[in-house]
């Protein structure tokens, strides 16, 4: 049973893992098509695993509303938004759940527009109240490197928009210069460091020193 | 006379069409490729006028002596067009190349036919002047067949294998022994600011990112609060940490009753300090607001990986004064980060900050291990420049992409 | 009642008294559109009460919000790939034997379900975590190296000459050095190297002021793109009125 | 004053922000928008594709939350397209990108004639990032069998000769995420090196030029300010255009709440609490 439960895992990680590096150098049609078989499997098991979690989502405000705990409310709101949506979704216009998507009219098409749509749409703009208050507030030359970064924030924030080019010619091109010499060197360095970071990581976990991805600790 | 200028056209006519014809012609299989594909070559005419409106044509037959079918390809090339392949020789300005996978069989209507693996085909290369005269090649054969390894991925795969042999090599070692991590400047401010909060006898806060337990960041952050949750206990301050993520929060109350624990302060430990607070990110920002506007802490810790409601919440933290230190790898949110913390872990500090702080063999190795990669990439990168400076362009086609 | 339930109160009459108005005028048509049009416009006045301060109204329209887009993912996730990948080749089964590979995934597909499941059957989990995490991890080495790391140091390693494209070749040569000595923990930041990770930083600060100012660009630009449905399509003003 | 304008309440700051964006919106004034080489270099690529009669491949890649950005972008690359006679054929890795990209679709074929099928065919969403593309390479119709309302992709127009990735003229990407540089590029772009850009959000743009100068990206429209370029190319104005105003109008705002807030600091200290 501890075969089935630790080494197992462990051993399917370390072959697909394996073969993944491989077929990358290997163009016979044989690793390519191993590599076309495994990628389509992945595919079919990602969503599986996108439901899983929008059903680990339901479960948590479900177990909100059934132990009602405070605000027990807005989640029972999530269950509403959530089966009318979904029973919108069987509904598919008139055609059923067998018949492939009608995307451009009925219902469903209708709560995406109205509902979907507008909301999260607002919801990030909510923040460009918040960064106004902040610049008047927070957003401090508290240490030099602080103050390297508002002043060519200021720069690339003019530079960017068309009233930059009205004021002088000369803040457009310094703010593209900035992006396109200072800020991409950093970017590349942060890039080649996160690189090295993923490789390393994606090693442990094909070795199995990496484990966390299992969960319930290390048994 | 006549017999005499007849000769010298004939011997003028012979030139020309050898001056026409391609020479050197090759065929043979397409490299690092599953087959079905062969490669044409052959020299590029002897440079003179006109010499760039000479188009080629490639036809191919399953016998020597045909009957040739017609091929598609797309122009031509040079062969330094593709250095993965043809390397960067002097030779490869002066030869040029095409791909052939299929050919026409003039049936009606004309069907296109595949080249297979492991049958012999017969290739000629077939020049059009534009005066409207071909000169065919002389014949050559080639079969195609499937390859076993992609040679222009070979700096890929050596760089990979020796890059991979570093970690694992790290990670071993740093079971055996202790490896060297410089001080995190970040840590220091962080007791700093704990010993603020003493100072001032005001409770510390602590909120964790948005993201789920398995992520790097998460465990990251959980190994920092373990840290603050120790001084803490020792300096008798009162610690709050917020949540969003029910497994989140579960780890985070075992690592700070452990905490306590190990202090020998276990009585000090309370469930209510570690709590949930909203699952929902602005619900979250928004809760944690309202609370450090009534509690005041001396002291916001934010670690783990964040979105936009950083910005939320480390504005009402400078807004009531508080001492903030925040850690994020989220490079889009550092920046908010910046401009209003006291101290910020910036990306991949976070990650040596957990490595630092959890002795834990398995980051410490691999932090040294990319430490390795990085100074290699770094000796790399301004040798490659001096020499590329120089005119030697070695070390950077070394280090290409194909 | 205290001055929170009295702004509540005016808020809703306020925007009543303007639909109202839009629906008798005809500026709303009568009909669903002009139905879905005034629901989002509550929706988005009901988010931006979030500025005045936290409050029910505001909740109300974000965990509905997470309830629809939940289920609006659901959606696609059966009809584009469980119905038209599993679902409609297995059942076809006659016509393409060949399809009976996809149970395979189907089943680790399923086992991965079991995470949420009693303790019994969710080490069945596992087996799907591990085949869809090492394979991510797999595929992403090669392709990383290739990518993120050999694409990137050949551009870096190029002829610097007294020009000013030899110039930012130079700089950013530089930026990039220094950039990877200041994410360096084998060295204590003293001496040389101090000086490297202190450019470095300079570099990052730059690159981070851009992000930053990109940033506030983009959230202003959401906020502009709000305004304009509230004016244009809610209120239906003929824009520009100046 | 100086006690006023330190505990200024926040709530007057937004005012400032709201009237900074409603009344540039309600007036008509012009700024000159320049095209910057990154946003032309797309509009070129198209321009080519459409004298081969190509195929681009856009990839909806984001969600309402980023819509009022990179819609814009969505609505004219695929005017300019179908007015090149390029043919297109959308597809979504983000679920929330069906959608928009319905929507783009039906507005814009119904502008300007585009017949579905044969000028334009939407597949809409996969599950999988790396997986959808690795696949794509390998095999188009095996990946995507069938587009979104059913057809097979093997008998419509657009897509009956595409095997693989590679056979692509151009592969366009609108981002809110992190698919350009974590997916399509490294398991795209590395193997088949097809030409590929990139329209995205502000908030992405800063991190894509190491692609750019690399090549890897040919070309990037970054936030509203790019989609305003390119419907200034194809000289159609819309929303990211008439979105200059209030934009400049409200960097200056902002830019002066940053100028104010540091003089501030730098006459009276760090807040020692109090303000809300």
């Amino acid at each position: 049973m501890l075969f089935l439960r630790r080494t197992l895992p462990l051993i399917i990680a370390f072959a697909v893992g394996l073969i993944g590096i491989l077929v990358f150098y290997i163009p016979h049609s044989g690793a390519q098509s191993l590599e076309y078989e495994l990628t389509k499997w992945d595919r079919i098991v990602a969503a599986f695993a996108l439901a899983l979690g929008i059903y680990s989502l339901m479960r948590l405000h479900w177990g909100r509303v059934r132990r009602q705990q405070a605000g027990w409310a807005y989640s029972f709101l999530v269950f509403v938004g959530f089966t009318v949506m979904f029973i919108f979704a069987i509904y598919n216009d008139g055609h059923g759940p067998f018949n492939p998507q009608v995307a451009d009219s009925g219902p469903f098409v209708w709560m995406f527009n109205n509902v979907q749509v507008p909301a999260d749409a607002t919801m990030f703009s909510i923040l460009a109240f918040f960064i106004a208050s902040a610049a008047y507030r927070t957003f401090r030359a508290r240490t030099p490197e602080a103050a390297i970064l508002l002043v060519s924030a200021i720069i690339v924030m003019i530079g960017r928009v068309p009233i930059g080019g009205l004021i002088s010619d000369s803040i457009p091109e310094l703010s593209q210069w900035l992006m396109a010499v200072p800020n991409l060197a950093a970017k590349r360095g942060i890039l080649l460091g996160v690189s090295l970071g993923i490789v390393a990581t994606s090693l442990r976990i094909i070795f199995g020193i990496e484990r966390s991805y299992l969960g319930g600790g290390e048994e | 006379m006549r017999y005499f200028l007849c000769c010298i056209t004939l011997v003028l006519y012979t030139a020309q069409v050898h001056a026409q014809q391609p020479t050197g012609v090759k065929a043979e299989d397409t490299p690092n490729d599953s087959g079905g594909n062969i490669t044409v070559t052959w020299d590029y005419p002897k440079p003179y006028e006109g010499v760039e409106q000479i188009k080629y044509t490639i036809v191919v037959g399953e016998s020597e002596n045909g009957p040739f079918h017609g091929t598609k390809f797309s122009a031509a090339n040079l062969q330094s067009s593709d250095p993965g392949t043809f390397g960067y020789g002097e030779e490869t300005f002066q030869k040029l190349f095409a791909r052939v996978d299929e050919y026409t069989d003039p049936t009606d209507p004309p069907k296109r036919i595949a080249i297979e693996n492991g049958k012999t085909y017969y290739v000629q290369v077939i020049a059009h002047l534009p005066s409207g005269e071909s000169f065919p090649s002389a014949t050559v054969s080639a079969e195609a067949y499937e390859n076993f390894f992609n040679r222009t991925k070979t700096n890929n795969f050596v760089i990979g294998t020796i890059f991979s042999l570093i970690i694992l090599i790290s990670i071993f070692l740093a079971q055996k022994r202790e490896l060297f991590i410089r001080r995190i400047a970040g840590l220091e401010a962080l007791d700093e600011a704990l010993g603020r909060a003493t100072e001032m006898g005001k409770p510390v806060l602590f909120a964790h990112g948005l993201t789920s337990m398995g992520t790097v960041s998460t465990i990251a952050a959980v190994n920092v609060l373990s840290r603050v949750a120790n001084r803490t206990a020792e300096f008798n301050t009162e610690l709050r940490v917020a949540n969003n993520d029910p497994v989140v929060m579960a780890v985070s109350q075992e690592v700070v009753k452990e905490s306590y624990l190990n202090a020998g302060r276990p009585d000090a430990y309370s469930e209510d300090s570690v709590f949930m607070v909203a699952t929902e990110q602005f619900s979250y920002a928004a809760a944690l607001d309202g609370m450090m506007v009534r509690d005041r802490p001396a002291t916001n810790i934010m670690m783990g990986y964040f979105f936009a409601e950083s910005l939320l919440l480390a504005e009402t933290g400078a807004s009531i004064g508080a001492i903030q230190i925040a850690g994020t790898d989220s490079y889009t949110q550092l920046p908010f980060f910046i401009t209003t913390c006291d101290y910020t872990l910036m990306g991949e500090e976070l990650y040596a900050a957990s490595a630092y702080l959890s002795r834990e063999p398995k980051l410490l190795g691999s932090l040294k291990g990319q430490d390795i990669g990085k100074a290699a990439l770094l000796i790399v990168m301004i040798l490659g420049t001096l020499l590329a400076t120089l005119g030697i362009q070695t070390l950077t086609h070394i280090f290409t992409a194909y | 009642m205290s001055r929170d339930h009295i702004i509540f109160i005016v808020f809703l009459f306020i925007f009543a008294t303007i639909n109202i108005y839009l629906f008798g005028s005809g500026n709303l048509s009568a009909d669903w559109t002009g139905f879905g049009t005034f629901i989002a416009a509550g929706i988005t006045l009901s988010l931006y009460s979030f500025l005045y301060k936290d409050n029910p109204l505001f909740k109300f329209a974000e965990n509905l919000y997470v309830g629809v887009a939940a289920a609006y993912t659901l959606n696609q996730i059966w009809y584009t790939v469980l119905l038209a990948d599993v679902v409609n080749p297995l059942s076809e089964l006659e016509e393409n034997l060949s399809n009976l590979w996809l149970i395979v995934p189907t089943l680790l597909g399923l086992f991965m379900l079991t995470q949420l499941s009693s303790a019994k059957f969710s080490w069945l989990s596992r087996i799907a975590f591990a085949f869809v995490v090492g394979l991510g991890a797999g595929l992403a080495i090669p392709r990383t190296i290739a990518a993120n790391v050999l694409a990137q140091l050949e551009p870096t390693m190029q002829p610097i000459a007294a020009t000013w494209v030899g110039l930012d070749l130079f700089i950013i040569l530089v930026g990039v050095v220094t950039v990877l000595v200041y994410f360096f923990y084998s060295v204590e930041h003293t001496g040389p190297v101090g000086v490297a990770s202190k450019i470095g930083i300079w570099f990052l600060m730059i690159s981070f002021g851009a992000s930053f100012g990109y940033t506030i660009m983009a959230r202003l630009s959401l906020l502009i793109g709000r305004v304009g449905f509230l004016l244009e399509d809610w209120l239906v003003l003929p824009l520009p009125l100046f | 004053m100086k006690e006023f304008l330190l505990n200024i309440d926040r709530r007057i700051i937004f005012i400032f922000v709201a009237l900074g964006v409603i009344i540039p919106a309600l007036t008509s004034f012009n700024l000159p928008i320049n095209p910057t080489p990154n946003v032309q270099s797309i509009y070129d690529t198209i321009e080519e594709v459409g004298k081969e009669n190509g195929t681009v491949l856009i990839s909806f890649d984001y969600g309402p939350g980023s819509m009022p950005e990179v819609q814009p972008m969505a609505l004219s690359v695929l005017r300019h397209c179908f007015k090149r006679n390029v043919k297109v054929v959308g597809m979504c890795l983000w679920p929330q990108g069906v959608g928009l990209a319905q929507q783009a679709f039906d507005t814009t074929s119904k502008e300007l004639d585009a017949e579905y099928g044969s000028d334009y065919v939407f597949l809409g969403f996969k599950t999988g990032f790396q997986s959808v593309v690795v696949s794509m390479g390998h095999d188009f119709h095996g990946t995507f069998p069938q587009d979104l309302p059913g057809n097979n992709t093997t008998e419509l127009p657009v897509t009956k000769n595409i095997k693989g990735l590679a056979d692509f003229d151009y592969v366009l990407c609108l981002a809110a995420g992190n698919t350009p540089d974590g997916i399509w590029i490294p398991f795209g772009q590395e193997r088949y090196k097809f030409k590929f850009g990139l329209g995205c959000t502000a908030v992405m743009a800063p991190d894509q030029f190491p692609y750019l100068q690399s090549g890897q990206m040919n070309g990037m429209m970054g936030g509203l300010a790019g989609a305003a370029e390119y419907e200034t190319l194809v000289q159609a104005s819309g929303t990211a255009t008439e979105g200059m105003r209030p934009q400049s109008v409200v960097h200056l705002i902002i830019i002066f709440f940053i100028i104010l807030g540091n003089v501030m600091y730098f006459l009276y200290g760090r807040p020692k609490g109090g303000t809300q």
